[in-house]
């Protein structure tokens, strides 16, 4: 166990630095001018390069990425090109935002999807098991912001039971921001409930099928004591891994549901800094997204093995 | 890739179910392939069934509710939304299945190179894949909408790129499994080389996981080129992309709720089709 | 008068009476209820007798692209914020009247190169620090110094150099000018956006230590959700503001600010996008014609639009009510192809207005020997819907055009000398601001040394008649000048007018009233006040 | 009547060729207290007819009619209730895979005190039955045992607790569905020992269900042997097995090699063709196609079931056929030439720290059949992937082909250096690929190895008729499959061929046919092999000489004849013991020794264990004769002797 940890921990640094470079080679790549969205296009070209000398935009590639990252580890992220405030409060807040959402959802998603899993796989091939999986599968290939579209038509807009824009006043309380909160998170959860349901109904039916239930049917166990006993365990373990995937889903890809929402997230903040070359911030960005997705699926493997006895120890092969 | 993350929509080493004898009833492979035929149809055919050409537009019908003359009413240009949410099939229809089809080539290739070779090659392919995945797709995205301006070839690349350490893990799985088994390292004692093993000795083993990464990817790449569209990384504007328009007439939920519902239901409609498609494929392939 | 609220609270957890709906028969409900926009609501006027004090005024608008600083901001949203806290010499109305606010009074000298100022007594920064000429001047003198790299420089490009602006005791500021100008109080008024008048002492930070001498105080700036600001007891109009406070939040796009201001989230909006935001249940435009438009620029100097045919053709091609329609919601004014808008006093109105003529297009284009035209149009996202208008009604008479957006930062981007899409594509859309005087644009746009001439047209009598226009003292002399310009620019079409863009602005007519449109999208609520 | 009785039992599986008879007709009857053993082949419906004794058959199963009856209790009319109370009670079985039957995620301990909560046993009385049964089937330390989970046990450990188990309910009925199958010989046979006892104590019937006619011999009372879901012949354990009534039963015994007999004394005799497709049985005697003795009568009507000399046997002609003569006459065995074909010295090859193969010397001569033996662990498999070039790399030594060094790894050999050597596995279902046909498979291996026989010549030499040839893999049976296998490696007519336990997955029957192909090459083509199997009666039939490996260490190197007969290291007599199975005693089991690092291997089980010299110092490679080495402290005379 211990190997696959410290194996897994070394690998994080190394791609984060990997995908600190590409982002820096891709910003250089891509067209527009940080320079002139600050200044707007009125000003004139000598104020633009000036800018663009104080913001260190002329030295050398190399040069460059040694500074931000020297800066970058020592805790200091920079400042905004064209926000002009400290990176770090602005993409951690962002982040915040996101995380809010994201466990939101999540918590919301995980009593849902193994119920469901668990009744589908229990009625093996019966109507609920049907509808259950059709369902889940219609609702799982829905785009988040088609489902969201409808939602905010019903429940914002017609009804006014929620309000439309995901995006509380500053300082309001935590109930009032989970209350804006709920329409992008059911949507969410309509969206990731069929895949983890999925993954619950197979193990629960190789759980019912599997050679240690017929076992205990055969030493006269009554269905209620092999479910309680046999099947609730072995078939959620395995979904530690399905959720893992969703969770990381949930963090990294929510551009689409922030801009519907309107909700300030961390998705967002990267559309608009790739868009707008804001340098600092999108690497930020990129990088703390990128830990935070290597960490989740780092634990969902540490919890996977902890859960499932049989990978407790690194039994030699 | 992170934001937008490309998101599986079914994993394809799913726990194969034990072949139970009994068929199952083929209701949802129906229904699916009629969603999807029908789509298709439409994609191929839709310049006759359209009522109106989609682009063309009247400033004084704008925002005309439904009606015999505009089945699904108009939108701000005064465009019929029906002739519009016709032949936005088309873009999408075209980009799903190629984006599908690199992603498929590309991913099976280094999944059989990853999982024949083994040792360095593997663990190289295999961090480089994870950092693909973590590198945020947006901005893959936006670097190729700028090199390569606003096109279908830019989506079917970005989309087919962002799939590939998919495809790639599971056939790298599937790889890894024959690679074991005696007549790989048979191959293997006489001699055959390298691009042999992976071809001619293991791919014909590992086609099933293939065929249901196709199916599963297809509905992903669908979702993937909507939502791209969606926040603005689509393709030229005025094409009738469902995704694009979504984004567009969102701001008329009130009052013109015809115009962003269409396309929302169209999305919706394609992409169960495909998914119901795919179900009852891999529920056939396991049972065999 | 008892405070009768409006009880206009969201049924949030109250059931609907027979609950049974089900998610679909409620889709259903939203198809068939939705009422087609009235085309132009009747004009909210403000009540008479004494406005209600108090209340909080939710704004939306999008995020700024930039920090918030008044000296080198260009976008609507920044200067909105700022015009709340800040404050002009003088005060630009609706129609473009002058209003003095810090400055009392202003007179001009012989041949209008030298002008006086006589800022207003008894006016108090937010900090209490007193204003005086001092202060005026450090403003004027912070926007001249190039490394303030502000976008005033442009404007003041030729007029007003540094070193232009000297004291005369402790109440007077004289400008002394590089030329004659006889529209300079436009430069210094609220039509020069930057020239807000701020602390000597002011270093840069305006979300920091925002002190100015405007309506309200800025208590909180956040550059991803939005600002919090109050009443500012010292203003020097002690009667305003009504209103206890504004919360500004930002908005990622004008989709999702329409659907806020339907479900009551907001109250009204700074930037109001006319081809989105529609007047639906209690939203109420309130509409005023501007100088806003958007340049359909053509190269005049490399084919296919080097002929003079050509462009015409084009200008003939267009249906001007048409894209009224579309894009301005039929609050615009029909544009004849030159930069005098109706609204300048100057605009001549002899030239015949230009209507769509497929025929002319057809004569126009085969005397140029061009039997299919076809060019791509280069935008960037705000254009969107003009282009898409254009690329439709030029299909109708059999121009093929094939649309190329790009993002602001790259359509901006690159070398304004060399190879800046903006200034150097075949054919571009370039969306440009309200100005107080037509010399705002055409000074940079159609001269030949114009610092913004994406049409590279270059016409020295047209150069000369402006510069005559610009000294002119009397109007009958400026409306002669104007006249020259128009006609040439009329008959040359280096830069196709189609409409000059009105100016909107959204509220929610239940909660506030007093809500004004602008011109140039600027903002004053200091006169808003709870209905 | 206390005891087992089926009355005319019939069970079909619906498929999708439609419904499909696995058991047609069985009639059977033990006393209570008796063993039953039930031998057939694969697909000869032994398993299903197992679950229907439990009535537990999977879910597309159908009894059609018939009659089970245990101590009176009619199985088949229980209503569910009921049937649950009586496989508490009543019921037992004891599957071939049993870690499997346990819960992973459970501990080994909970869930016997789970079984034991199924009798009402107090909760706090529980923990202490369970040490009681722990220690019942001989399980050292087991509070330890009770705390592990169930994938921290070996094979043997996992057998044992799954037979406390089915202690635990105090059964009536006991089945065993291949107990044994898959475990090494010396732990089969401490299993074996243990059912006997509890088969004792618990005075309950046992019907044990195997594959292997020697272990059932053995064990049961009566045999029943299957043939396509018939039963062919019923009788008493030793009528069946010296004096077969029906032809299917001699060929078995034919088939089978004895411990001791090599090929050049009798050659074994495959039963040509294969078992019926059950959907489509042919007419008559289901086993005419394949009997020697067959005629018309046995091809047109089917057989009754008659008493013939105190058995019953479904054959029409029982009392006349001359069973006795099926055994064939030796064959020749050419001798080794002399020299040395592959010669290995100081070999070592590691798991990380873990020497799986330690420093082994042998030689194999050209034409000699160099047989190598060990139990599962012993490292003989990663012994025949280094030879090969495959496997671990780390590790020393050197290997020499015909006198040249070989590099060790595949990588590096030259295209001539592969030819020369080949390699055969042991599971059939994945030697060939599923997806080519057979004549792909041969022809590839025809254009790499730059064969000069025709595809044909190489088929027809493995015993495989042309027809074959377009069949796709998958069609084969197990037995054809090796055969492709091992036409395939002699393709390039190579020097050696590694053959890894190439027929123990395959039926005894069968296992002939692919033996006698394997013979045959060597006798034609003079190829040498290096045969490696943890049956020491498959070795004894075909190896020259025998290598004995124990824990990565050659213990014993000689001819088979003097290895087999002795005097021979201690382990090599467990093994010969292990093998002969006639020795009812039941071994002593050796007081439990910690293992030394340096000391003998064997020293934790060996029951001549000489105290510290055994511990500490590693045992000398000593020679019994010139051509027969064994590395023990023992001097020579005391050296163990194989019994007569």
């Amino acid at each position: 166990m211990t190997r696959l940890l410290t194996r897994r921990l070394v690998a994080i640094p190394v791609t984060l630095l990997a995908v600190s470079v590409l982002v820096f080679l891709a910003t250089e790549v891509l067209p527009g001018d940080v320079a002139r969205t600050v200044l707007g296009r009125e000003a004139s070209d000598a104020s633009v390069a000036d800018l663009r000398r104080s913001l260190g935009l002329d030295e050398a590639l190399p040069v460059r990425y040694a500074h931000w990252l020297a800066r970058f580890v020592h805790g200091d992220w920079g400042t905004s090109y064209t926000l002009k405030v400290p990176v770090r409060e602005l993409v951690l807040g962002r982040l915040g935002n996101s995380l809010l959402l994201a466990a939101f959802a999540f918590l919301l998603l995980v009593p849902i999807a193994l119920g469901l899993g668990l009744l589908a796989g229990l009625h093996h091939d019966k109507p609920t098991d049907r509808v259950i999986s059709v369902v889940g599968l219609a609702l799982g290939a829905t785009p988040e912001f088609v489902t969201g579209v409808i939602l905010l038509v019903v429940f914002a807009v017609q009804l006014k039971w929620f309000p439309a824009s995901a995006q509380a006043n500053p300082g309001a309380g935590l109930l009032v921001r989970l209350d804006h909160l709920v329409l992008p998170a059911v949507s969410l959860v309509l969206l990731c409930t069929g895949y983890v349901a999925r993954h619950v109904r197979a193990s629960t039916v190789a759980a019912v099928e599997s050679p240690y239930v017929r076992a205990a049917e055969l030493r006269g166990a009554s269905r209620s004591q092999v479910v309680r006993r046999h099947v609730l365990r072995n078939s959620t373990v395995p979904a530690t891994s399905a959720l893992g995937v969703q969770a990381q889903f949930l963090i990294g890809g929510l551009v689409a549901v922030e801009l519907l929402f309107n909700y300030p997230g961390v998705g967002a903040l990267l559309l608009q800094s790739a868009i707008d070359k804001d340098l600092p911030t999108l690497q930020a960005a990129a990088v703390v997204l990128g830990l935070l997705y290597m960490l989740i699926m780092l634990l969902v493997d540490v919890t996977y093995r902890l859960l499932d006895p049989r990978l407790r120890r690194e039994v030699p092969a | 890739m992170t934001a937008v993350q490309v998101r599986p929509v079914a994993v394809a080493t799913d726990v194969s179910l034990p072949p139970t004898a009994r068929r199952r009833r083929p209701i949802a492979l129906v229904v699916g392939g009629m969603l999807v035929g029908g789509w298709v149809l439409v994609a191929t055919f839709w310049p006759y069934l359209a009522p109106y050409d989609p682009q063309r537009q009247h400033p004084t019908l704008r925002f005309a509710a439904p009606s015999g003359a505009h089945w699904l009413g108009t939108d701000q240009f005064g465009r019929d939304t029906f002739s519009r949410m016709l032949a936005g099939a088309r873009p999408v229809l075209e980009i799903a299945p190629l984006a599908t089809g690199l992603a498929l080539i590309a991913g099976t290739l280094i999944g059989l190179l990853a999982g024949t070779c083994g040792r360095w090659v593997d663990e190289v392919i295999m961090r480089v894949l994870d950092a693909v995945l973590v590198f945020p797709a947006i901005i893959a995205s936006i670097l190729f909408v700028a090199m390569l301006g606003r096109s279908v070839t830019v989506l079917v690349i970005v989309i087919g790129l962002a799939f590939v350490p998919i495809v790639t893990r599971s056939v790298r799985a599937a790889t890894l499994v024959e690679r074991q088994k005696p007549y790989v390292e048979a191959a293997l004692l006489r001699g055959e080389p390298l691009w042999s093993l992976m071809l001619r000795e293991i791919l014909p083993n590992i086609s099933r996981t293939v065929l249901v990464e196709a199916t599963s990817r297809l509905g992903d790449a669908i979702f993937a080129a909507a939502t791209l569209s969606f926040i603005g990384l689509g393709q030229q504007p005025g094409s009738p992309d469902w995704g694009a328009s979504v984004s567009d007439n969102r701001a008329y939920l009130q009052n013109a709720p015809w115009t962003v519902l269409s396309p929302a239901l169209a999305i919706a409609s394609l992409v169960i089709g495909v998914a119901l498609v795919a179900d009852s494929l891999r529920a056939r392939l396991d049972a065999r | 008068m008892a405070d009768h609220a409006h009880p206009f609270t969201p049924s949030r957890r109250g059931f609907l009476a027979g609950a049974g709906l089900t998610g679909l028969s409620l889709l259903a409900a939203a198809c068939s209820s939705g009422t087609p926009p009235s085309s132009g609501s009747s004009e909210a006027t403000a009540p008479a007798g004494a406005a209600k004090r108090g209340g909080t005024l939710r704004v939306g608008t999008p995020a700024p692209p930039t920090s918030l600083d008044p000296v080198t901001m260009y976008d609507g949203s920044a200067i909105g914020i700022v015009q709340l806290v800040a404050d002009y010499l003088i005060w630009l109305d609706p129609d473009f009247t002058l209003v003095p606010r810090l400055a009392q009074s202003w007179s001009a000298g012989p041949g209008n190169k030298v002008w006086t100022f006589v800022i207003r007594k008894g006016v108090v920064f937010s900090d209490g620090t007193p204003l005086d000429a001092k202060a005026v001047k450090a403003s004027f003198d912070r926007l001249l110094d190039p490394k303030a790299k502000s976008a005033a420089l442009s404007a003041f490009d030729g007029i007003l150099a540094a070193g232009g602006v000297s004291l005369r005791g402790e109440d007077t500021v004289v400008f002394t000018l590089e030329r004659a100008f006889s529209d300079f109080p436009y430069l210094v008024s609220a039509g020069n956006y930057n020239a807000v008048i701020l602390k000597s002492d002011y270093a840069g930070n305006f979300a920091k230590n925002p002190i100015g001498t405007g309506a309200f105080l800025l208590k909180s700036y956040n550059a991803s959700t939005g600002a919090t600001l109050v009443r500012n007891p010292k203003h020097w109009e002690t009667a305003k503001p009504y209103l206890d406070g504004v919360q500004v939040k930002f908005y990622a796009d004008s989709q999702a600010e329409q659907i806020a201001l339907q479900s009551g989230d907001l109250d009204a909006l700074i930037i109001t996008d006319p081809s989105v935001i529609l007047a639906t249940g209690d939203v109420v435009l309130d509409k005023v014609s501007g100088t806003a438009m958007t340049a359909f620029t053509l190269r005049v100097d490399k084919a296919p639009f080097d002929k003079k045919e050509v462009r015409q053709a084009i200008a003939y091609a267009l249906d001007r009510p048409g894209v009224n329609q579309s894009i301005d919601n039929n609050i615009g004014q029909l544009g004849n192809d030159h930069l005098f808008a109706p609204l300048f006093k100057a605009a001549p109105t002899g030239i015949a207005q230009r209507t769509q003529d497929a025929d002319k297009v057809k004569q126009l284009l085969s005397s140029a020997g061009v039997d299919k035209l076809s060019f791509t149009l280069t935008f960037d996202p705000p254009s969107k819907s003009y282009a898409l208008v254009i690329q439709d009604q030029l299909k109708q008479v059999g121009i093929d055009v094939k649309l190329d957006q790009r993002s602001s930062s790259e359509f901006y981007g690159g070398d304004q000398a060399k190879d800046t899409p903006w200034l150097f594509t075949d054919a571009n859309l370039v969306g440009w601001a309200g100005r107080a005087v037509p010399s705002q644009f055409l000074g940079p746009m159609v001269t030949s040394k114009g610092v913004w001439n994406g049409s590279k047209y270059a016409n020295p009598a047209l150069d000369a008649a402006l510069t005559a226009y610009d000294a002119g003292s009397s109007e009958d002399v400026r409306k002669k000048q104007a006249e020259i310009i128009a006609t040439a620019l009329h008959e040359d079409v280096p830069v196709i007018l189609s409409i000059w863009n009105g100016s909107v602005r959204a509220y929610n007519k239940t909660k506030f009233t007093g809500i004004k449109a602008h011109p140039s999208t600027y903002v004053d609520f200091s006169s808003v006040s709870r209905v | 009547m206390t005891g087992l009785r089926v009355d005319g039992l019939r069970v079909s599986f619906d498929t999708r060729r439609g419904p499909v008879r696995v058991v047609d007709d069985v009639s059977v009857e033990v006393a209570r207290g008796r063993t039953l053993g039930v031998v057939g082949e694969s697909g000869s419906g032994k398993t299903t007819l197992g679950r229907a004794l439990a009535r537990h058959l999977p879910v597309n199963g159908r009894v059609l009619d018939g009659r089970i009856t245990v101590d009176g209790t009619d199985v088949l009319a229980l209503s569910p209730r009921d049937l649950r109370t009586w496989r508490a009670r009543e019921l037992a079985v004891v599957h071939q895979e049993a870690g499997a039957t346990l819960d992973p995620s459970m501990r080994v301990g909970t869930q016997l005190a789970e079984v034991l909560g199924q009798h009402d046993v107090a909760r706090d009385a529980r923990r202490g039955r369970v040490r009681e049964l722990l220690t019942a089937v001989r399980l050292p330390d087991p509070d330890a045992i009770a705390r592990r989970y169930p994938h921290e046990l070996s094979g043997g450990q996992q057998q044992r607790v799954v037979i406390a188990a089915a202690l635990a309910s105090r059964p009536s009925l006991l089945i065993l569905d291949e107990p044994t199958t898959g475990l090494d010989a010396s732990v089969e046979a401490e299993i074996l020992a243990l059912l006997e006892d509890l088969r004792r104590d618990l005075d309950a019937t046992v019907v044990l269900i195997s594959h292997d006619l020697g272990l059932v011999g053995q064990i049961c009372d009566e045999v029943v042997v299957l043939y396509a879901g018939q039963v062919v012949e019923r009788g008493t354990a030793a009528d069946v097995l010296t004096s077969p009534r029906h032809p299917y039963t001699a060929a078995l015994l034919a088939s089978a090699p004895t411990f001791g007999v090599p090929r050049r004394q009798r050659r074994l005799l495959a039963i040509p063709g294969a078992p019926p497709d059950p959907a489509a049985p042919p007419p008559g005697c289901r086993f005419a196609p394949r009997c020697a003795f067959a005629d018309d009568t046995c091809r047109t009507d089917a057989p009754v079931a008659r008493v013939v000399d105190g058995r019953t046997v479904r054959c029409h002609h029982a009392e006349v056929l001359d069973l006795t003569a099926t055994a064939r006459p030796g064959a020749e065995a050419p001798v080794p030439r002399p020299g040395s074909l592959l010669q290995i010295d100081g070999l070592t090859r590691r798991y990380g720290a873990h020497a799986v193969v330690d420093d082994i010397s042998l030689d194999i001569a050209p034409g000699e059949v160099f047989g190598l033996v060990g139990e599962s662990g012993s490292g003989k498999t990663t012994l025949a992937r280094a030879i090969m070039g495959i496997g671990p790399r780390s590790g020393s030594g050197t290997l020499r082909l015909s006198g040249n060094v070989l590099a060790p790894a595949l990588r590096r050999r030259g295209g001539a250096v592969l030819r020369r050597m080949q390699m055969v596995f042991q599971q059939p279902d994945t030697t060939l690929n599923p997806s080519h046909r057979v004549r792909t498979v041969l022809a590839r291996a025809h254009e790499t190895l730059h064969g000069t026989d025709s595809i044909e010549t190489l088929a027809g030499r493995a015993q495989l008729d042309d027809a074959l040839l377009d069949a796709r893999s998958t069609d084969l049976s197990g037995g054809q499959k090796q055969r492709v296998a091992i036409a395939r490696a002699f393709a390039g007519s190579p020097d050696l061929v590694v053959c890894d336990e190439p027929v123990s997955a395959l039926d005894v029957s069968v296992q002939a046919g692919v033996l006698e192909v394997l013979a045959d090459e060597r006798d034609r083509t003079g190829t040498s092999y290096l045969f490696i199997s943890h049956d020491l009666a498959v070795i004894g039939y075909l190896a020259d000489r025998v290598g004995v490996m124990y824990r990565g260490q050659l213990v014993e190197v000689g001819a088979t004849g003097d290895v087999l007969s002795g005097p021979h290291h201690p382990y090599t007599a467990a093994l010969v013991l292990a093998a002969r199975r006639r020795d009812r005693r039941r071994s002593a089991t050796p007081p439990a020794r910690a293992a030394t690092a340096t000391g003998c291997r064997f020293a934790t089980r060996c029951p001549h264990h000489l105290g510290d010299i055994c511990a500490e110092r590693p045992p000398p490679l000593r020679a019994v004769t010139d051509g027969h080495q064994v590395r023990c402290h023992l001097p020579i005379d005391q050296l163990p002797k194989g019994t007569a």
